[in-house]
Parts: C-alpha cells; structure tokens; sequence
C-alpha cells in the first residue's frame, strides 16, 4: 500500500499535461507542475531510497531541504546532477532519477546486510579500529562504500551564471504571512521593498493552510501584496534562496530561472527574516521506517499536488494545528486516526477518530508500513503522520552574528533581539499561527496588524526522545545516527554539541541537521543531566541549502579567468607566424615559428649576425613628473637618479624596506621635469603603488606626478649590429649615445628613441603612441627583410640577455636577494642620503659571507633550470641552484646563470650540479659570457 | 615545447559596433587625450578652457576631464605638451583607454553583472573595478561608457559578449 | 581502555556500554609544573610529549572553548612536507614522520591517507620552479620529484584539458607521503592520550592575564581563578598575539580570516591532494566523499571566524577552471578560521618575554600538518628551558637578524 | 562582501581595496637600533578590536587611514593622509 493520486485535489498541478519520468528504472508519472517527490509519493513505490550507513530501506520524508531520505542523481536532456533532493525538483517529462548509495535499486539494494552489523559500527567505531596494518588497508573499500550520488565524468554544467549587485531599502526573507504583512505594510508607505522566497508561489504554509485576512481570501491578500511592492520600485524574486549573510549586512542569494541561474549579491538598508520554521519529527522505535511522513509535508502534497499519503493514516501529534492536517485527509476519503499527546484536545473533525493522551511508542513495518503501538496498543495503518512541534529556521541571523535563547513558553531557540542586524518574524521568530504572525510582520514594517478570524492555538505538547526507551531510535535519518549514538557520545566525554556533532557526524549532511539537531541537543541535555540552553547551540555557517558551486564561481572561466593583457600588435605577429604564450600577465610571442626549439636559437643568432626586432611593449612605462621629481626617485630607488642628466638613462633597482631586490630596470630622463621608469613587465602595477607610497606619505604630492603611460605606447626594438643601417632604411636618423634618449618624430608620430641594450648588441627602443603602432610595423617589417634581419620572440631575448649574464627578477633572483649579491654594491658603499630598505643591507644577514651571488657556470651540456649546486666533496647539501640555463648559439655552447653560496669568491672553482638524484661537474665562471668588455654597444 | 592553445577571441576594432542579448556595444574611435595630475583646475583651463571634470557614471560633455583620483585625470578632447607646467603635469594618452559605449534596454542590468558600487550616489571618480580590473565609468545620456586600458580590450570584448540576458524580468 | 576490533566486538555485546571518557575534564588546580594555552592540536600535543617524553605530567592544557574547536577543527586536513629550505623540510617531515607512526602511539585511528600530493604547475617557468624544489626537496632527503605532463594527468583525470583551458596541467612537484588525517580524530587522540598519562584538560577556561615576578613567569589569571606556573606554553594561534603583548612582546604577526569548503558527498572521484599555481585553489576527497576545498586568505585583518563573498567566488572559480564536471556538485558548508599569518610564513618557536614563557605560534595556514612537531619542540623547550636544534631556527630573534625562513621568497611560491 | 570608504571616492566593494600596512607606526630614520628597524618592518598589534590602519583604494591609488574593529568588521571613520 502506498501513495495515491486524488481524483481533483492539487492546486499547483496542470492535469492537462501528464509528464512520465523514470526512477531507478521504475516508471512513474505525474503532471506539469509536481516535483519529483510529490509524483513519486502518489504514483511510486514507498522504498525509494537507503540510508547512508545501515542500508535500511527509506521513503519520502519532508516537503524541503529538510528531506533526508529522497536523494537521486538526475538526468535531464543528457545532463546529469548528483545528490539532487526529490522535494527539490521540479518534474519534467524524461526525467531519470537514480537512488544515490543504493545499487541495483533502492528496493533491491546489494548492501542491505549491513544493518545486521549495526551492532559493532556505531557512531565513532572507525576511530577504534582499522588501525592493524595500516589505515591504507581498510581505506579503498571505506572510501567506495561511502559518498552519496556519482558524479557524471562527462557533464560539464557552462560557467553562464551572472553575479547581479543590488541595493534596496527593505529586504524580506520569505513570503510566508509573516513576510507578506511586512513587505506590504512598507511598500504600502512608498518603501523599496525586495522580497524573496524559496518556492515557486507567495504564501508560504497558505499555500495548503489557507486562511482568511482582512476579510478576503490570503490569494487577494498576497496578490495586493505583490502589486504594493511593483508599484513602489521594488521586486520579488522567487525560486530564489538566501543562502549567506555577509558582513556589512550582504545577503547573498541564488536565484533559480528556466534559461538559466542569478547569483544576487544584495545590499539591503533593512533586513527582515521570516523564514518560517521546519516540523519536528516524534521518536517512535523503528521511527525510519518508509511511510513515516511529516504531518505538515503530507498535508502540503494533499493540497498542492492531490498527492494523498496513504489510505488508512495516523496521527500523532501534541497540538491543535494537526486537526486541519486531518480533515483534510478524511474529507479526502482516507480513513483518519489522530492521537493526541494531550488529556484535552479539541472535538475530532468529521470522519476523524481522536484518541487523547497517547504517546507514539513504535512504528512497524520493513520496506513500508503496517502500523504503530501507541500507549502499548496497536493499531494498524499504512502511513504513520508524526508533528512534535516547530523549528524556527533562524540561520541567517546566526550567521550574521546573531545569539540564541530558549523560549520554554515556544519551546523553541529563538533569535535574541538585537544580536544581528536582522529583525526576525513569525515562526522564525516563535510566532506560530495565522494572527500572530501577520500581527509581528506588519507592525515590524511600521504597519496595522491585518485580521483573521483563524484563532488556532500553536502551542505545543513539548515532545523529546525519551534517552530510556528501548529499541532502535534515529535522531539524523540521513547520517543515521541514533538515540544510542547520542548516548555513546556522553558517556565518552563528547557532552560539548559541536563535539557531539563532530563526534557521531549528527547533523553534517546534506538535510544540514534540519531535523535532527534540535533532538540532539535535548537527548544530549536528557542524558548530561544539563537543560538545554545549557548545553547550547551549534553555529549555523553558510550555505543555508546546498547551493551549486557554478552559481558562488560565476562566469570567471576560461579567457574571463585571470585575463591576460593583450599586444594591440598581436595580430601582425601572428601574421609572421609567431607563437603566442604568457609571460607576467601578457600574452607574447614566444618564437616565429611552429618548431620553436629550432626557431629559437635561429633566431638568437640572427640577432648577434644581422638585425632583429622584438616587440616590447610591455615594457612599463611610468612617468614621473614635476619638481618634486628627484627628490622621490632618490628616496625610493637604491641608485641615485637625481645625478642623471637630461637625455640620458640609468639602470636601477628598487627595493623592499626589507632590502630584497623588488624590480629593475632602466630609468629614462627625457628632460629635465620628466623621468620614466621602466618597470618590468609583470610588475608595473606594484611599481607604481611602491611609488605612490613615498609620494603620499613621506613627500608633497602636488609636486610630483606619476602617470602609468605603459599601454600608451607602441615599443618595437631594434637590435643587432645592422640596426642602425635599418634605421636609416625606414628614416630614422640616430644620433642618440649608448644609454641616451631622444625625443622627435617620424612622419607626423612623435617617436621617442632610448638607446638601450637588453642583449648586448647595439639596441634602439622605438616608442611611438598607440595608433601609429601599426603603421611603424609595417615600415620596419619592409626594410627587415632588405638586411636578412628577423622578427624574434621573448625566448630568443631571453637568451641573448643570459649571454650578458642580466638578470630576469624573479627568475635570477628570490626573495632573499639583495643587491650587493648581484654585483651591485656600490650604493650601499657610498649613499649617505635615506632611500628604501637601506638599514635592512646592513643586517647581520645582509653582512654574512655565505649570501648567494650570482654566477656563471659552464659545463660541457645545457643544465636543468632548478638544479642545485652541491659541494663537489663532503656532505651534500644545497649551496645554491640554477636559476637560467640555455644552449648558446652565438657562442656554440651551453651557458647557465645560477645563485650559488658565496659565489663571487668561487670564480674558476668546479661545483657539483645535482638534479634528480645524479650529480655532475660544473665550473664556475663571471656571469657575462659574450663581449664581456662591451664593444658591440 | 607543447603548443599551448589557440587564442582566437579579439577585442571591437576601433568604431566596430555589436549587438547581444539586448545590449548594443560600440568601440569609439580614439579621442585625443591625456593623463592630467596636480592642480586640475588650472590643467582644464589652460588646455580646454569651458571643460569640467566628472565623476562616476556622470553626464561628459564632449570635452571633458574624467576624474580618476583626487588629483589625477584623463582629460578627453585635448592634449598638451608632456611635462611640468604651473600647477600641473601633462602626459599624452591618446589610445591608451579603449571606450566602449553600451546602450540597449539592458544597460543598468550589464553595470550591475560588472560592479557593486551605488552608480547613483554621484562619487567625485569615475574610476572603480569593473568586470574585475579597474576601468572608468561615465555616461552620455542613456548611452554607458565604460574606459578600458587599451591591453585589457579583448577581455571585456569577451566578457560583454559572454553576457547572459534576462530575458523575462 | 584500548580501542581495537577485539574491545569494539565485546562492547556490541553489552550495548556499547563498557567505554570510559576518552579524556577526563578536569577542573583547575591551583598550581602546575608547566601550563599550556590552546586545547588545539599543537596543545594537545604538547601536553602529550610532555608526559610521555620527558614524565612531566602536573601539566594542564587550558582551552576557552572546546578541544580541538579553533584552527585544528577548521582547516583542510593536508598533511606534507614539500619544502624548500633544510629548516623547514626538517620541521615538516619531523611531523609527518610522527603522523606515519601516531594511530598505533595514541591507539587512536587518525586515518592518515598517504595518497599523495600534487602541486601543478602550468607554464615552462613554473616548471623550472617547480624543479627547483624538487631537487631542493630530494637533498633535505625527502620523497619529492618533478612529474611530467602524462603521470601528472593519470593522477588527476577528471583535471581540465579543453581547448580554452586557462591554465594547462604541465606537470608538478609531487611528494606521494603527503596525504590527509582525519583532523578531530588528532586532537582527541592525543587528549585521550594526554589525559591518560595524568595531564589536565580544561575547556573553557580563557586566560586574562600572565603575571610576572622578578622578570619569571610566575602564573596566569583565567575566569576560573588564578593558576601558579613558572612555565608557560602559548599555542593559541590568533589569540598568541594579545596574550603576548600582555607582556610587552610585539610579535609579527598578522590575524587573517582563512575560509575552508565542504561540497556535498560523492563517489570517489579524486584520489590526491591537488594545488594548482594557477588558480590557488587546492583540494583533496574525504573519506566520506565529500570535497575538502581551501584556497588564498581574506587579507583583510580580523579575528572574526568567518569569511566573505569575493574570496569564496575566487576559491570555487578556480575549483570550476581545474575541474569543469565539479559544477555538477553544491556546496555543502563552508566556514573560516583565524590564521596567524608571520611575514616569511614560516612558525615562530621559542623563548620571548618573561623567562619561563615560549611561543608556539605563527603556524598561518601551515598548523595542522606541523602538530606532533609543534608538539614536539614546545614540550622540549617546557621542560628543558632551551631551544630544540630543529626549533632554534624559527626563533622569534630572526626577525632582528635578518635570517628569515622565507618559503615563498625561496620556492617562488606562495605557501 | 564589505563595503570600505574611500575618503576621496566614497564607499565601494571590498575587493577594491587592498590592506597596507597598521597605522602609527612611522618610518625611524635617524639610525635606528636593529631591534628597532626591526619592529618597523615587522611587528604588528593585531588588536583584537578597533584598529587604525593604512589601506590603498587600488582604482584611484590613494593611501588612507581607516578606523574599523577587525572583530565586527564594522568601519567607524577613513581620513586621508594629509
């Protein structure tokens, strides 16, 4: 016996679209409208699941997020999601669903033998055992048992969901009555007023309660609500859940839609939280079994969907609001038996048998039910409906900061008031009923309390598990955890809740401890002999549901991920064949041609033969302006550049205040209030805020300026020694010196010349403004091809700069490097003057004779980059390593730059190179390797 | 060495126009523009005399200094020679912003996918993080003018194009 | 009583009946030969060592809230040693060697899972960093090696290799001891442990205050009354600073808030610790089958537990750049610890202040694999009065020195 | 995601800005002891509470000082530097 579909009931279904779906290959059907859950509760099977641990068999629960049991891997159109709730999803026709944890099927589960073992793995055992041999023993077949659903290898959901930012006067959380009365009583005073809800339609428990207010039926009271809110620039999103509060009052929350999700990131200037509240289970012996239902769940799958429980139901409950519950099932033809926890209870309903001061002590059955003992009696029923009270969903106010009291008068942790920012309403708030909670909502928005004759009372018969009853009882459906677990957890000393929690994993699943933490808590509070706000409350963190990771990641992927900065000549260079890869945040031509070990060094050597070009715009270009100019360069560089004269360029580093090499580069002065600094490519943006440092804080920034100009400008360099010869091809006259800088034009560009050598030939950097990039391109490229001259990519550049023994930061140098270890100690020798990180070179490390310097190394084949220098004899230990290393074709032999441990007294030395466990001879050598005097510049 | 992969995503051409999802995207062609620092006052009147500075999402007239800082902006419509003058510094910038200028019912919808800052509250700059990297936002009219360095084009040519609409409110 | 198969089968019998407190609260006395700050792990251990190594056991490990509640219940659980300078490599592998033998030591199983450890690089220059630490691994003589592009896509097939992929898996450096425990199991281990050898375990007990006599540690003031000692361990993570500058120490460090993702269980589908360089997001399966995510800090100074948004979309979009099919998964919780952040990321272990007061603090995002060596060097330094030779190199005096111990700076990655 | 006052731009997201440095710690300059250069580059109060700290507003580049409790997160003041 189980579930039926009632002839006419459903409000929320369209009986003119019947749909079929498949579930663990059973077919089952339902209408447009249902959710997996409520079809599956009129057409299904009641075992529908297993649970995680024991195997035991599992039926429909609840009507949320609070359902612990109904849990599929879903396929819709090929795309498959796991662990997806039944009371979740939205039905559609094809639609297949797989029992998670279960196989072949949840009915015919391999793995029911399981709870056979019951006895020897209760909460915690694997803390006790599985330690002969080894953990890694046991682990593989631990690991295959556990985990719910199955991820789908070939299911890639698209990154298409947007992040909106929004701001609005009030925020609602929640349309149910409570929510409705505020969100109208503000947007009726000309308020903004969002209001969100987790379901498809306003009303909240409405929807299947009913109820009257001001006179009409809720549907007019919801529909003036909505018109209220539009009317007054707000908006209403629903299939929407607010799942995270975040500091300074952000509520983040998922919008679900057709074509596609909405993340909102919502700033609100008043937050109220009307969340509701989830039903508490009753704990029978056997309370697992399929058929045992939510009363509330069941009665709202009656009204919405005409999906009836059962034929013959019980009842058992401790208030007066269970009684529409049953009159609705009996005047829907089932037969009805309520059992009253109390000695008074209201007149029965009509075809309604009440039975008062009953308690529920077990429920029978195995892959359903076939009745119940109330007060030592049984009585026979296929649907056992079980209602001990309410849970306010207070979640958000937790995570907002918000504290907790126990309200024994609501028998219910309520928000404390003033504890987050967040006003909380009805029964998230305690309020229970139609009355009170229209009342608490609108006055909370400054409004008139709406009024309704239904004057049910909420208050609950407090219902516990009892710590002495015998049998088996669950407290966490889900993760399984019983009445002993809970137990067990005490007598060993895990009494704190979240040590309980952590301990027997009550509360850690997917259903998030809905209906499991507030029985946890009271049967822990029973069995420590504490009350319960004594033994407190677990934290509540994000998400407040499970939410799709794809909806928190967004569109960040792929090319919107880190997004690298793009040459505006890119596709000229692609013209030429050039292969692209990226290097500090750019994306740069590698080599000019698909082989590229090959092209690489043709390339390196026609620069040393002919002429080549290179494209360096990355280059950082910033320029620093004013009469305050040199006073902030001197400060903040390591060399001084006020002695620079106009026309001229220097090569510099700046440093950390911690004295390690931060950048280098040349610094260029093309008059006398104007300097440019070339910072490395990677690293323009931390430059210019290094600068703005000093500027700011320590000089006056009315007189200096700094312009970050880098993506300004083209920059095509021309180096080789027939670079002057090209110059003149394309009429560029240069009679600019070796580290000089001129400024004129070409054609009608202004063009700027600095003649600077990053490879050791004779180099000309040509800058000219962004539109007349192309234009120079194109000329150069002509009279390239007139002198045998060559386009080259960053690899062959950084070749030919490791000929000259140049550092590349970060590459050539750590952390740890400071200048003097680089060969540069003459300022630290001579400047009086303060400049950034000048005490840190005066540390007893900066001062010790074993910091590692940057040397030379040749060998008879090209070292492994990352290779580290050993001691040829005695202990091996790292004395440093290689930091470049590349096979020279103008000098027809490897070469390699490395940091090694007191390396400048080591000249002519050998040295071991240990890579991968072998070791090899290298000798140690100046860094420059090619023209070492410097006659090609 | 592994070929990497083909980057075959490109930004506008310059006065290119596109259309998605109800949004219509054009590149402006490069105005002549430079970075102006120090005393902005006198900067505007020495090299465009008439022109006013403006903050975020503001009305820019045709010559306009788009605040970027308390004492830095780009000044559109006009250059001038690069260096120190009374008060102020000069550096040409011609190309170094690509503007994209977005106009269609779904405009306010796009600036909120690209930023949380209140586009109401008339903030002095017009700088912010947009799309996340920094950009500046101005308006003519109803048209939406987000300024972009000119490396970063592809990436938000990319990231309009990528927009998902809503279709129904 | 002890935990194996044997007890476990006997207790069915009788209902689970039969088992005592896995540690004993104990109240304060008012006294005690040494006194540890922090119930977490490195407390814990401590305290542990303490008993164990050197029979000190009038020993108490005072703890504001529960055992095993601030950083050691908060991270993500990866144990490794893949280090780049010999002073840390011998720190962290001190640990993990003590990690490979604790289950049997504490007969506490801590599921430690040596499944491996992959940190992926995805251009030619990560790769020549990446080599640069493997070799410097191999000659501090540990397990670690530069994989290539093949055996590093067969440890992780489900990683991204489409055609826009942004970061493309080139290889890595791998260390197959690295692995991850089960966090709460370590710390009630060596409670269990600790109590058993006569220590005593105090929660909620928050120290207010440290009191001096002739420039000696003499005892700490709590909300449950004053405790005389002469020999003080801090090993409260974010909560070190203040209590160190009751004694006129300013320490370097900074106080993040670092935030930790639990997506909901599934089948197996990763079988090793994975980072990428690319995206800074780093991940390992559960035994329960649930995601374990971390990623970059919330660089915004606090001691709130908790995170925000921007680093979360930061984190999760990079999970979804390495993994496009883990879009099918929902994020189950997520929440955030308080790192106490040191400029070289490296511990700061030692004598500061006062004598008789030694620091074990500093940790950052690094604690949970350094515990039983945390453990360890604080128990030698309470009960010896001098430096551990693995301990003298992360004294606080570095900072004056110069001689920092900068893992980033060295390894060109950031740890 | 928090909301952080530019004393020049106004309010904006958090990821806007970046944490410099604590406040009130000035730069020694006239040779100062190892230990003394030492805590300039290195020590830090992280107070448990109301916090003055030096931030930057990365679109506009400016350094300000910001009053906020690093345990609420609440900002009560942002000045800039002159």
């Amino acid at each position: 016996m189980s579930g039926w579909r009632h002839p006419d009931l459903g409000t929320e279904i369209d009986r003119s679209k019947p749909l079929t779906a498949e579930v663990d290959w059973t077919k089952i059907r339902g209408f447009q409208g249902d959710t997996l859950a409520s079809a599956l509760l009129a057409s299904g099977p009641r075992t529908i699941a297993r649970s995680f641990k024991y195997h035991r068999p599992r039926g429909l629960y609840g009507m949320g997020a609070e359902e612990p049991n109904a849990l599929f891997d879903i396929t819709r159109h090929g795309t498959t999601i796991p662990n997806e709730r039944a009371t979740l999803t939205p039905l559609t026709d094809g639609l297949k669903a797989r029992a998670v944890n279960a196989s072949p099927t949840a009915e015919r589960d391999r793995a029911r033998w399981l709870d056979l073992l019951h006895r020897t793995i209760p909460a915690g055992f694997y803390y006790k055992t599985f330690m002969a041999g080894g953990w890694h023993l046991y682990e593989p077949r631990i690991r295959a048992m556990a985990g719910l659903g199955r991820l789908d290898p070939n299911t890639n959901p698209p990154a298409d969901t947007p992040t909106r930012s929004a701001t609005c006067d009030l925020l609602v959380i929640g349309a149910g009555p409570a929510g409705l009365a505020a969100a109208k009583a503000a947007a009726e005073q000309g308020r903004a007023v969002w209001l969100i809800e987790d379901a498809t339609y306003l009303g909240g428990a409405l929807r299947w309660r009913g109820g009257e207010i001001d006179g009409d039926d809720w549907t007019d009271f919801a529909r003036a609500t909505d018109t209220a809110i539009l009317n007054s620039d707000g908006r209403i999103l629903t299939n929407t859940t607010a799942w995270g509060a975040f500091d300074h009052g952000l509520i983040a929350a998922w919008q679900r839609r057709v074509d596609h999700d909405v993340h909102w990131r919502i700033r609100p200037a008043e937050t109220i939280l009307a969340t509701g509240a989830v039903e508490r289970p009753l704990w029978p012996a056997q309370n697992d079994r399929p058929g045992v239902m939510s009363a509330e769940a069941a009665h709202h799958y009656l009204t919405l969907y005409g999906a009836v429980a059962g034929r013959q139901l019980l009842i058992a409950t401790g208030s007066d609001a269970s009684y529409a519950t049953a009159a609705a099932f009996a005047a829907a033809g089932a037969r009805v038996t309520l059992a009253d926890a109390r000695d008074v209870s209201p007149d029965a309903p009509d075809g309604v048998r009440v039975l008062s001061r009953q308690t529920l002590q077990a429920v029978h059955g195995k892959t359903e039910t076939w009745g119940a003992t109330l007060n030592d009696q049984y009585h026979s029923a296929d649907t056992v409906l079980v209602s001990g009270g309410f849970t306010p969903s207070v979640q958000l106010h937790c995570q907002s900061g918000g504290k907790l009291d126990w309200n024994a008068e609501k028998d219910a942790l309520v928000p404390r008031p003033g504890t987050s920012h967040m006003k909380v309403i009805g029964a998230a708030n305690g309020t229970f009923g139609l009355g009170p909670a229209l009342a608490e909502g609108a006055t909370a928005a400054g409004g008139l309390a709406p009024d309704t004759p239904d004057g049910t009372n909420w208050r609950w018969h407090p219902a516990r598990p009892d710590i002495d009853a015998s049998g088996r009882i669950w407290i966490d459906l889900q993760n399984d955890v019983t009445l002993k677990d809970v137990k067990l957890a005490a007598r060993e000393g895990f009494t704190s809740v979240e040590h309980l929690k952590r301990y027997t994993t009550l509360g850690m699943a997917t259903d998030q401890g809905r209906t499991s933490n507030f029985p946890g808590l009271a049967a822990m509070a029973d069995a420590t002999g504490r009350s319960i706000p004594e033994t407190g409350t677990t934290t509540f963190r994000p998400p407040v549901r499970p939410v799709p990771l794809s909806v928190i990641a967004g569109r960040r992927r792929g090319d919107l991920f880190n997004p690298l900065k793009r040459l505006p000549l890119e596709d000229a260079h692609r013209a030429q064949g050039a292969v692209f890869r990226e290097y500090g945040g750019w994306l740069r031509p590698s080599a000019y041609g698909e082989d590229e070990a090959a092209t690489i060094q043709a390339e390196t050597k026609a620069a040393r033969d002919t002429v080549a070009i290179y494209d360096a715009s990355p280059l950082g270009k910033l320029d620093i302006i004013g009469p305050g100019a040199q006073a902030l360069l001197d400060f903040a560089f390591y060399n001084r550049l006020s002695t620079l004269n106009p026309g001229r360029a220097r090569y510099a580093f700046l440093l950390r205040e911690s004295g390690i090499v931060f950048d280098d580069g040349v610094v260029l002065r093309p008059s006398d209030d104007r300097f440019v600094v070339s910072a490395s490519s990677s690293h323009v943006d931390a430059v210019r805020l290094l600068l703005e440092d000093p500027r700011q804080g320590r000089f006056d920034p009315s007189q200096v300026a700094i312009h970050d100009v880098t993506q300004a400008w083209t920059t095509l360099t021309v180096t080789g020694p027939r670079a002057r010869e090209l110059l003149a091809a394309v009429g560029i006259d240069v009679d600019v010196p070796h580290m000089g800088v001129a400024e004129n034009t070409w054609g009608d560009a202004p063009l700027r010349i600095a003649r600077i050598s990053f490879t050791g030939d004779q180099s000309y950097e040509l800058s000219v403004p962004l539109p007349h990039g192309p234009a120079l391109h194109a000329r150069l490229d002509v009279a390239l091809n007139a002198v045998d001259g060559r386009w080259i990519g960053l690899e062959a550049v950084m070749i030919l700069r490791a000929e000259k023994g140049y550092i590349v930061i970060g590459k050539d140098t750590d952390g740890l490097t400071m200048p003097h270890d680089l060969g540069w100690g003459g300022p630290r020798d001579i400047r009086g003057d303060e400049y950034l990180g000048k005490q840190s070179l005066f540390t007893e490390a900066a001062m010790a004779a074993d910091r590692r310097q940057l040397v030379g190394l040749s060998t008879t084949n090209v070292l492994p980059t990352g290779a580290h220098l050993v001691p040829l004899d005695g202990p091996c230990r790292s004395l440093g390593f290689v930091t470049s290393s590349y096979q020279s074709p103008n000098l027809g032999r490897p070469i390699a730059l490395a940091l090694l441990e007191g390396g400048t007294a080591m000249q002519g030395a050998e040295i071991g190179v240990f890579h991968n466990g072998d070791v090899q001879r290298a000798r140690v050598t100046q860094a420059c390797t090619f023209d070492p005097e410097g006659e090609r510049l | 060495m592994m070929k990497e992969r083909d980057w075959t995503d490109r930004a506008l051409a310059e006065g290119e126009t596109m259309t998605v999802a109800g949004l219509t995207i054009h590149l402006a062609p490069a105005a002549p523009s430079c970075l102006i620092s120090g005393d902005l006052e006198a900067a505007i009147a020495a090299l465009a005399p008439g022109g006013r500075s403006i903050g975020l999402f503001q009305d820019r007239p045709l010559i306009a200094a788009i605040r970027i800082a308390r004492d830095r902006a780009l000044l559109v419509g006009a250059t001038g020679e690069p260096g120190w003058h009374d008060g102020y510094a000069i550096s040409p910038a011609t190309g170094l912003y690509t503007c994209f200028q977005i106009s269609g019912a779904d405009v306010m919808d796009a600036l909120t996918e690209g930023t949380g800052a209140d586009l109401t509250a008339s903030s002095p700059a017009a700088s912010l993080q947009f799309a996340g990297i920094t950009c500046l936002l101005t308006r003519q009219g109803k048209l939406a003018e987000l300024w972009v360095e000119a490396a970063m084009a592809t990436y938000v040519t990319s990231w309009l194009m990528g927009r998902v609409p809503m279709k129904s409110a | 009583m002890k935990y194996s198969a044997f007890t476990l089968a006997r207790e069915a019998l009788r209902g689970q009946s039969g088992w005592q407190p896995a540690w004993v609260k104990a109240k304060p006395r008012d006294a005690y030969d040494a006194v540890i700050v922090g119930g977490g792990g490195h407390g814990l251990a401590t305290a542990y060592y303490l008993a164990k190594t050197h029979g000190l056991t009038r020993v108490a490990v005072l703890e504001k809230g529960w055992i095993g509640g601030g950083n050691t219940g908060r991270n993500t659980t990866v144990i490794r040693s893949n280090y780049f300078y010999p002073e840390s490599v011998a720190l962290y592998d001190l640990a993990l060697r003590l990690y490979e033998g604790l289950s049997r030591e504490l007969n506490y199983n801590i599921m430690l899972s040596q499944r491996g450890m992959l940190i992926a690089a995805h251009t030619p220059a990560q790769m020549e960093i990446c080599n640069r630490i493997a070799n410097a691994m191999q000659l501090n003589g540990v397990d670690g090696r530069l994989m290539e592009a093949d055996e590093a896509a067969d440890k992780v097939p489900l990683a991204n290799q489409g055609a826009r992929v942004r970061y493309k898996l080139m290889g890595g450096i791998w260390q197959g001891r690295a692995g991850v425990a089960r966090h709460d199991a370590v710390a009630w281990g060596y409670a269990r442990a600790a109590s058993a050898l006569g220590v005593d375990i105090i929660e909620g007990c928050e120290v207010s205050d440290i009191r001096i006599e002739a420039g000696r540690v003499s005892g700490i003031e709590t909300n449950l009354g004053p405790i005389r000692t002469d020999r003080l361990g801090l090993a409260a993570a974010g909560a070190t600073p203040g209590l160190a500058a009751k004694v006129g120490v300013r320490l370097p460090i900074h106080t993040y808030a670092l935030q930790a993702f639990v997506s909901e269980p599934v089948k197996p589908i990763l079988d090793t610790v994975l980072l990428y360089l690319g995206t800074g997001t780093y991940l390992s399966q559960s035994d329960k089958g649930e995601l374990v995510i971390g990623g970059g800090l919330d660089r915004v100074p606090t001691h709130g537990q908790h995170g925000n948004l921007p680093a979360q979309e930061q984190v999760l979009s990079g999970l979804l750049e390495m993994f496009p099919s883990f879009g099918q998964l929902k994020l189950l919780r997520q929440w955030g610890g308080v790192v106490d952040v040191v400029p070289d990321s490296s511990p700061i272990l030692g004598p500061a202040g006062p004598k008789g007061l030694y620091l074990n603090c500093g940790w950052g995002t690094g604690g949970f694999k350094a515990i039983p060596a945390g453990g360890t060097l604080l128990a030698h330094m309470l009960a010896t009065g001098a430096h551990h030779p693995i301990s003298k190199p992360f004294d606080l005096d570095r900072f004056r020195t110069g001689r920092l111990i900068d893992e980033a700076a060295g390894s060109g990655i950031a740890h | 995601m928090q909301t952080f006052p530019c004393p020049f731009c106004g309010p904006r997201d958090e990821t806007e800005f970046h944490f410099a440095v604590e406040a009130d710690h000035p730069r020694p300059e006239n040779a100062p002891s190892d230990l003394e250069w030492a805590a300039y580059l290195y020590a830090v109060d992280a107070p448990q509470g109301p916090a003055r700290e030096i931030w930057l507003h990365i679109p506009c580049g400016e350094y300000f000082v910001m009053s906020r409790n690093t345990r609420t997160r609440d900002v009560t003041a942002s000045e800039a530097l002159r």
